[in-house]
């Protein structure tokens, strides 16, 4: 097993993946010679040549829209939107045509796409590179969305995203692609798109989150860990589908639960979340569901005092433990 | 083979006088055309007589499920009608230049002669416009006139306009990529080329040089919005060198015109000679849908003229002056049509609909 | 008081709102000579002619667009989209745009539009002419959303929005157009954009709704009243900003909370009213949050058997009730 | 002034030999072209001596600018900088045909110097890179060069490309209804232009003939994707008849020509003619931002080219040779602007941050 960063995971599962099915194909802006601008597609256009690594128009809809035409005739696009704040144009494409080609067409249309874009703050990238945006494609039937906090999870997933006969929203935390080091195991694998991993066992509550903000629970988590509270850290790594399952085992054990998110509390993902325990756990709840999210503004500002104060942060999310476990 | 009078908008209590005469003058005026130069459009169309006489019986089919389809929609049995009536000849002239089951058609709600060139029956219509469980559109999810039909190359359509511009797109490219001589052709109305989807699939196909041929069916309103306050010209397929790609406006009541055009593009599609914008004015003779009334916003003596323009009765014309068809030929194809279009409606009525529960099925594999 | 439709209260906002402040402008497909698909602007374009009533070419974003750039140059537009279905087009505009631009420019340049849109099933609209789209811009900062359910509300609440200083969506379930019809007081008046309303009081539990959901609710709650169980309808009218004081005092009363939905459960806003109760009513809780929304299923099919199951409806809604009284 | 080498991509320790001399080689070339074709251009410009002087201290000034924020991001100041670099007559010359004030600009992220040009500061500028609380842009919140200014007219931008196009013309169709006497000019790069919403607002403008100029910077690379992967065609002004619109398309290095194209195209926009779209062909002399290298797509050749294109070494050579211009006075410009950058800096880097709560405020109103 190598140590490697979470963007040469999603790197590598590209790699492997056009290696094996030549089917496979990758578009966007400028995911050619440049390598993306996170350079998540370095190296592919050399190795794969011009039609299978294109760089596209300036056009979001455009990309998915090609993607989809191409993938029914018989491609496996991989779109890369280059920031996820820059996939709003290609909403109706994903919402009404991608999520719904399989549905409405009683199965004898399929739209196998992935569409991976970059998402999340606290990287000085002002309203317009940091968004969340999580929450609009985990509320559409059709989709799937997944949303990788480690290297080996990157890989494995996008891997099993690739291979999906099913259109896959999946979203790589900014942040996370070189601040997080993880290993990855050797040879070929993939990893289910599905099932929730409990990154912490402990008995006093619990906490769900996913991207960045799993990395910053588990922090929060050994920040109490000192004060007697011992808390299980869920990462959710795929939202839709969602695994209820083991959100509501979780909290069947713990009693408590809050949801930590980076994207703005109203109607965030978060919400659904505490609805599933609110529902489904609630004669095992001892506590209030709370949410630990950034506020109703429209987007995180770029000068760093307030980049600050958007983002959730260990220690605010270590103070909402801290309140939850002396409820 | 008439006019559906009563699909202009005019229902029969409200039909003004007028509408009586039509018709012959109508079939006046067309006999005036000069027969030679009628005889050289059909020999230089380089179509066989049996290619000619398939093509006007699609069209006449066509019309004749179109016609039925009001019918029942006035009867209660068809909640929702959208009608492709008056756009016949330029859809039957495109699909004659294309090889159905190797060809993609990604087509919109007007399209309806096209997909019966194309290979779908008039039971496959039949069922969605029942909502019948073995509609092989949508298994009749979607309304009806949103075409798929998986044999025929058809590619599912939704309802949102200009989305499936790109999927061609999408399509043309990976014939191009898989070496597949292929060519992908979408249709759209006038109204929807001011959509952003419409520009973008445009300028990736003229990118490319993508086998990609996109047919604006242009009938002047986009419901009841007129040609002057979507565009400010006269015809999209001036836009086709800003692309990078072949432009032509045609009439797209004269079908043989429609076929020279759609037969140079998609020469030049398998050739590698890149992408075509065609323009096709046609008439929207009924109203927009079965929930639309043009008398509120379409002139009454608008309305009128729309009746000399009608492609079948051009066609029609055209085949019997060319002494490729007579009376009881043309009466034989009629009552063909008809024939399939009662089978259609009496086998349609008996399905069953599909099962309620039925729907949570096929949202993932 | 004169007994009018929906969309009559919908229709008289804008010819009030146009007689008395010449830079309210409508713009949108079919809106003039037509007067709309639903008649919601009929008589305008006789009244006001064609550049306050404009016609825009096919295109949802440049309606938007074209509604944002007008008002920074003065006007008040009401921009409408023909079918909620058909305003994925414009969540760039709307969201990256009218919902930021005062936040971005510090207050400098502002965006007070209207953007209009008939929502909702029950009608044979297929997949694409039913949709519930409102958890998508309740989640965005920057929007007000507004969802009435009667026409005294349509008048009071359009008149509101149109005067309102910020972007707001105006939700209007074309069901309810003409199906709904109550008093509409006379002379001028508006309906404060924010508080709920209770429009059935109860103390057995707290049933949430909005749109055509409310009146089934409202019927399913007569039904279950015969039984005893005494249900509290709250419309909820706004949903951003969210009247979570009275949702918050109503379970304080009754101890129970459920939410009604046409839009399919994952996601949807009845999440957020779910997790507002789970956390800040928690310990007046006497049983689980419910939801009873439609499916997750892409959109409602077009066959009646199908559009008939996936809608919540006043039995489904009843029996809930039931449930939950029993818990 | 010379440009600034570093920006190219090519840091000081990797900077190649030939570098050193291209000043000299450049300033030999543009000599070459005959005087008189000069002095005819100037007189036939229009512009007063004192005009002309004044678009050169504007382009020298964003310059100035542009390239103190290069330094200031390898200083560790200024975390982002996107530049503007190469464009400057376009955007000069352009500004030169408006009314500050009254017309409005709609601008996109390479628009420093038509900022400036509108009535910008430096020091209005320079909060914004430094992310300080008195941004008149957006008070820190945005990225610096997500330009916005009331008292010029300068619209707040927004980062997702082409958005922009729609707003310009929903400002000019309200200018229009409201039978203001203005014009909404509107920036983009060529990659913007494959984008539906720039589609759709032009579209919109040709409808309504609106007072709405679209001034496309082409500049051959949108980040690192070329030209022939952006669109099928050499200049996007071949798009405008297509919409109703007038199209020119300008070597957007000359900042008279610039002029020339824009003052027509402000008299069609004054004088109810409707809208038109520009193509000035430019060139980006500096990587796309500071987060990018442009060495990794751009051949050497390319990038050494780009010297010999300096619009303000252009238009200098024109001036002096024009006498309207000497060294000592050109001195004295760069002097100012200089000092003016230098004063700007100091007082931005002395200015407070935002509070950090603020940060909730002004939502709504
Ligand atoms: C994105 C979108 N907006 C609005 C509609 C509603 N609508 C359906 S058809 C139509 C008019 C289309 O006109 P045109 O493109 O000219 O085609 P035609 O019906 O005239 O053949 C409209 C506005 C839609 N289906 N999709
Ligand atoms: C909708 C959207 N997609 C992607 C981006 C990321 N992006 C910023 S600038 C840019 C390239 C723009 O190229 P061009 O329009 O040619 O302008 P230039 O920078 O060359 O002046 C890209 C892809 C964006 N800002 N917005
Ligand atoms: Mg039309
Ligand atoms: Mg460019």
């Amino acid at each position: 097993m190598a140590v490697a960063t979470l963007i040469e995971g999603v790197r590598q599962a590209m790699d492997e993946e056009m290696a094996r099915d030549e089917r496979v194909w990758v578009l966007g802006e400028d995911v050619g010679k440049k390598g993306g601008v996170f350079l998540a597609t370095e190296g592919l256009y050399a190795k794969y040549g011009e039609a299978r690594v294109l760089d596209t128009p300036l056009a979001e809809s455009c990309i998915v829209g090609v993607a989809i035409g191409s993938a029914i005739n018989g491609l496996v696009p991989v779109a890369e939107i280059q920031f996820a704040d820059f996939i709003h144009p290609a909403f109706d494409q994903i919402v009404s045509e991608a999520a719904r080609m399989r549905y409405r067409s009683n199965g004898d249309f399929t739209c196998p796409i992935v569409v991976r874009a970059p998402w999340g703050g606290g990287v000085h990238g002002g309203l317009y590179h940091s968004q969340s945006v999580e929450a609009f494609y985990a509320h559409v039937p059709g989709l799937k969305v997944v949303m990788p906090s480690t290297p080996e999870d990157a890989k494995g997933l996008l891997k099993s995203a690739i291979r999906d006969p099913d259109p896959v929203m999946f979203f790589e935390h900014k942040k996370t692609y070189r601040l997080i080091k993880g290993e990855i195991p050797e040879g070929e694998y993939t990893t289910p798109i599905g099932p929730a991993a409990i990154r912490r066992q402990g008995g006093k509550l619990s906490c769900f989150a996913w991207g960045l903000m799993m990395h910053y629970s588990l922090e929060a988590a050994e920040a109490v860990a000192a004060e007697g509270i011992d808390v299980e850290v869920v990462d959710l790594r795929t939202l839709k589908p969602l695994d209820t399952e083991t959100i509501v085992a979780s909290v069947k054990k713990t009693g408590k639960a809050m949801v930590v998110h980076e994207d703005n509390l109203t109607g965030g993902f978060g919400a659904e979340i505490s609805a599933v325990v609110a529902e489904h756990a609630f004669e095992y709840l001892d506590g209030p569901v709370l949410r630990v999210c950034a506020p109703d503004v429209p987007a995180m500002p770029f000068n760093k005092p307030q980049e600050d104060a958007f983002m959730p942060n260990p220690a605010k999310i270590a103070e909402a433990m801290r309140k939850l476990a002396d409820y | 083979m008439t006019l559906d009078h009563d699909s202009l908008g005019l229902d029969s209590t409200l039909r003004p006088p007028w509408l009586s005469s039509l018709d012959r003058v109508l079939r006046h005026n067309q006999s005036q055309v000069s027969e030679t130069v009628r005889q050289a459009q059909v020999r230089s169309a380089g179509l066989s007589e049996e290619q000619l006489l398939t093509m006007y019986r699609q069209m006449v089919l066509a019309r004749a499920i179109d016609r039925r389809m009001w019918v029942l929609n006035r009867q209660g049995k068809a909640p929702f009608v959208i009608s492709g009536q008056g756009h016949e000849a330029a859809q039957v002239g495109a699909a004659a230049a294309l090889r159905p089951g190797v060809d993609w058609l990604v087509p919109y709600y007007r399209d309806l002669a096209f997909c019966i060139a194309m290979g779908m029956t008039a039971l496959d219509f039949m069922y969605s416009v029942y909502a019948r469980r073995p509609d092989p559109n949508s298994a009749a999810r979607q309304m009806p006139s949103h075409f798929g039909l998986k044999r025929s190359r058809i590619v599912s359509a939704s309802s949102p306009v200009a989305t499936q511009i790109i999927h061609a797109a999408g399509i043309a490219y990976a014939s191009k990529v898989r070496k597949l001589d292929e060519v992908a052709v979408t249709c759209i109305g006038e109204g929807g080329t001011s959509k952003g989807d419409w520009h973008e699939g445009l300028n990736f196909a003229g990118v490319h040089k993508l086998p990609f041929i996109c047919i604006v069916q242009d009938n002047d309103y986009a419901i009841s919005v007129p040609h002057r306050l979507q565009m400010g010209v006269d015809s999209v397929a001036r836009r086709a060198e800003g692309y990078g790609l072949a432009g032509d406006t045609v009439d797209g009541g004269d079908i043989l015109a429609v076929y020279a055009v759609m037969k140079r593009a998609v020469e030049r599609a398998r050739s590698g000679g890149g992408a075509t914008l065609v323009a096709a004015k046609v008439a929207r003779f009924t109203s927009h849908s079965s929930d639309d009334d043009q008398r509120r916003y379409r002139p009454q003596e608008e309305l009128e003229s729309l009746l000399r323009r009608d492609p079948i009765e051009r066609f029609r014309t055209l085949l019997l002056d060319e002494g490729l068809l007579n009376e009881a030929g043309d009466e034989r194809i009629q009552q063909e049509a008809t024939t399939e279009v009662d089978e259609a409606v009496r086998t349609a009525e008996a399905a069953e609909p599909p099962e309620a529960d039925d729907f949570t099925r096929g949202v993932y594999a």
